[in-house]
């Protein structure tokens, strides 16, 4: 069964691969994005992870129905967990099923690329220093025409 | 008209609350309200991402008594 | 480290995944192919994979190398299970993480394409009815200009 | 010149084992070795891709002695 879900706590690879591990979806692909030790120069100790979370629930929705509409027969996964993460968890996972691997693929990476162009969630990093900083997005969205930074610890574009 | 608008991330650190109301001329739409939010601090942009009842919104979308409306920092998830 | 096996036992996803989620890889795709249950309009109860092991071998590190030379800085781990397979179990399991997302789709696609092309492994249907039948390749490239049919139980094209 | 050459899967099956030894005209190639095999069985394509060595090889390629050759049918990994 195909669903989103914002969560708080550690996220499951081998159970997100088995809800979509139907017997006539021969391919899965997915996304599994990490939090990274550095940004730039500094050394990051870990993000913290805020949601504005009844939009993010809509439009990660919305996502999911695209890529289904996109890849159709596919089955999807998306999680994104928020609050404290430590540098190495896992703060998001996309897995996609489908009979063939090209749409299996192109349903994952549809709904990553969504996910971090168009859902309110934000992070703030925290450096060894014990300072934190909040991290701009990287990609050059209609929605990210504010403020715009370079290499951060989350996974990016 | 007065609107009760939802604040994120940094735009919450630079406006110091989560929550802030802001008067709009009438009939009050996203337009007005990114102008209203954007005066709040010299800290946040000059046209700040709204949205509306949990949907990006555009400067023309009018605002409602009751409508959910909040300001979008650049989103920065994954 | 990246690296390629061929193997017999399961396979297991999430031991896979930590093997290439170093603290500077940011982002993770991969790509796991399972036993389908049809093949047309028979009913598929499980696979037989047999292999040329040596150049298997030889095969999917040549392809490794040319992931990594395509990504640079990406960590893959690509493995095969070969031998008696049921409907559902894991057939094939790449791993391909990366700082950068696109790169490390790009690196997991190359690939499994790679290995669809051009690994000297086949497979064998066992049917409800008993009986078994090769599978034939389903792409048109230059090594598998012999016989060709159509769908089949595998993760195809 | 006699060239033994491994045998896989449907083509295995075709030719009733996974090893046979086929007699080429030298210099031994690799179209050679195909041609030979293919005479094995009605069930063979008239041109299987055959690997020296662990390596696919095109007709051209030599064939010496101590040579891994092998016919290969087409792969479907996966």
């Amino acid at each position: 069964m195909s669903r989103t879900a914002i969560v708080t706590a550690a996220i499951d690879v081998a159970a997100i691969v088995d809800e979509v591990r139907g017997a006539p979806q021969g391919a899965i692909v997915t996304f599994i994005g990490t939090v990274r030790n550095s940004s730039g120069t500094r050394t990051v100790t870990g993000l913290e992870y805020s949601v504005y979370a009844e939009m993010a629930n809509r439009e990660m929705t919305d996502i999911l129905h695209e890529a289904l509409a996109l890849a159709s027969g596919a089955e999807i996964v998306a999680v994104h967990r928020v609050g404290n993460l430590d540098v190495g968890e896992i703060c998001v996972m996309i897995a996609a099923s489908h009979a063939h691997r090209a749409a299996a693929f192109d349903a994952c990476r549809y709904t990553i690329e969504g996910i971090k162009k168009r859902v309110p969630i934000w992070k703030r990093e925290r450096y060894a220093d014990g300072s934190t900083q909040w991290v701009a997005a990287c990609s050059d969205t209609a929605q990210n025409a504010g403020n715009h930074a370079g290499e951060h610890a989350g996974e990016h574009a | 008209m007065k609107v009760t608008v939802r604040v994120f991330a940094s735009y919450a650190d630079a406006v110091g609350s989560d929550r802030v109301t802001v008067n709009v001329g009438e009939p009050a739409t996203v337009g007005g309200v990114r102008l209203a939010v954007a005066a709040l601090s010299p800290n946040l942009p000059p046209r700040p991402l709204i949205a509306v009842n949990e949907t990006y919104a555009t400067d023309d979308v009018p605002i409602a008594e009751g409508d959910q409306v909040a300001v979008i920092p650049p989103v920065a998830g994954g």
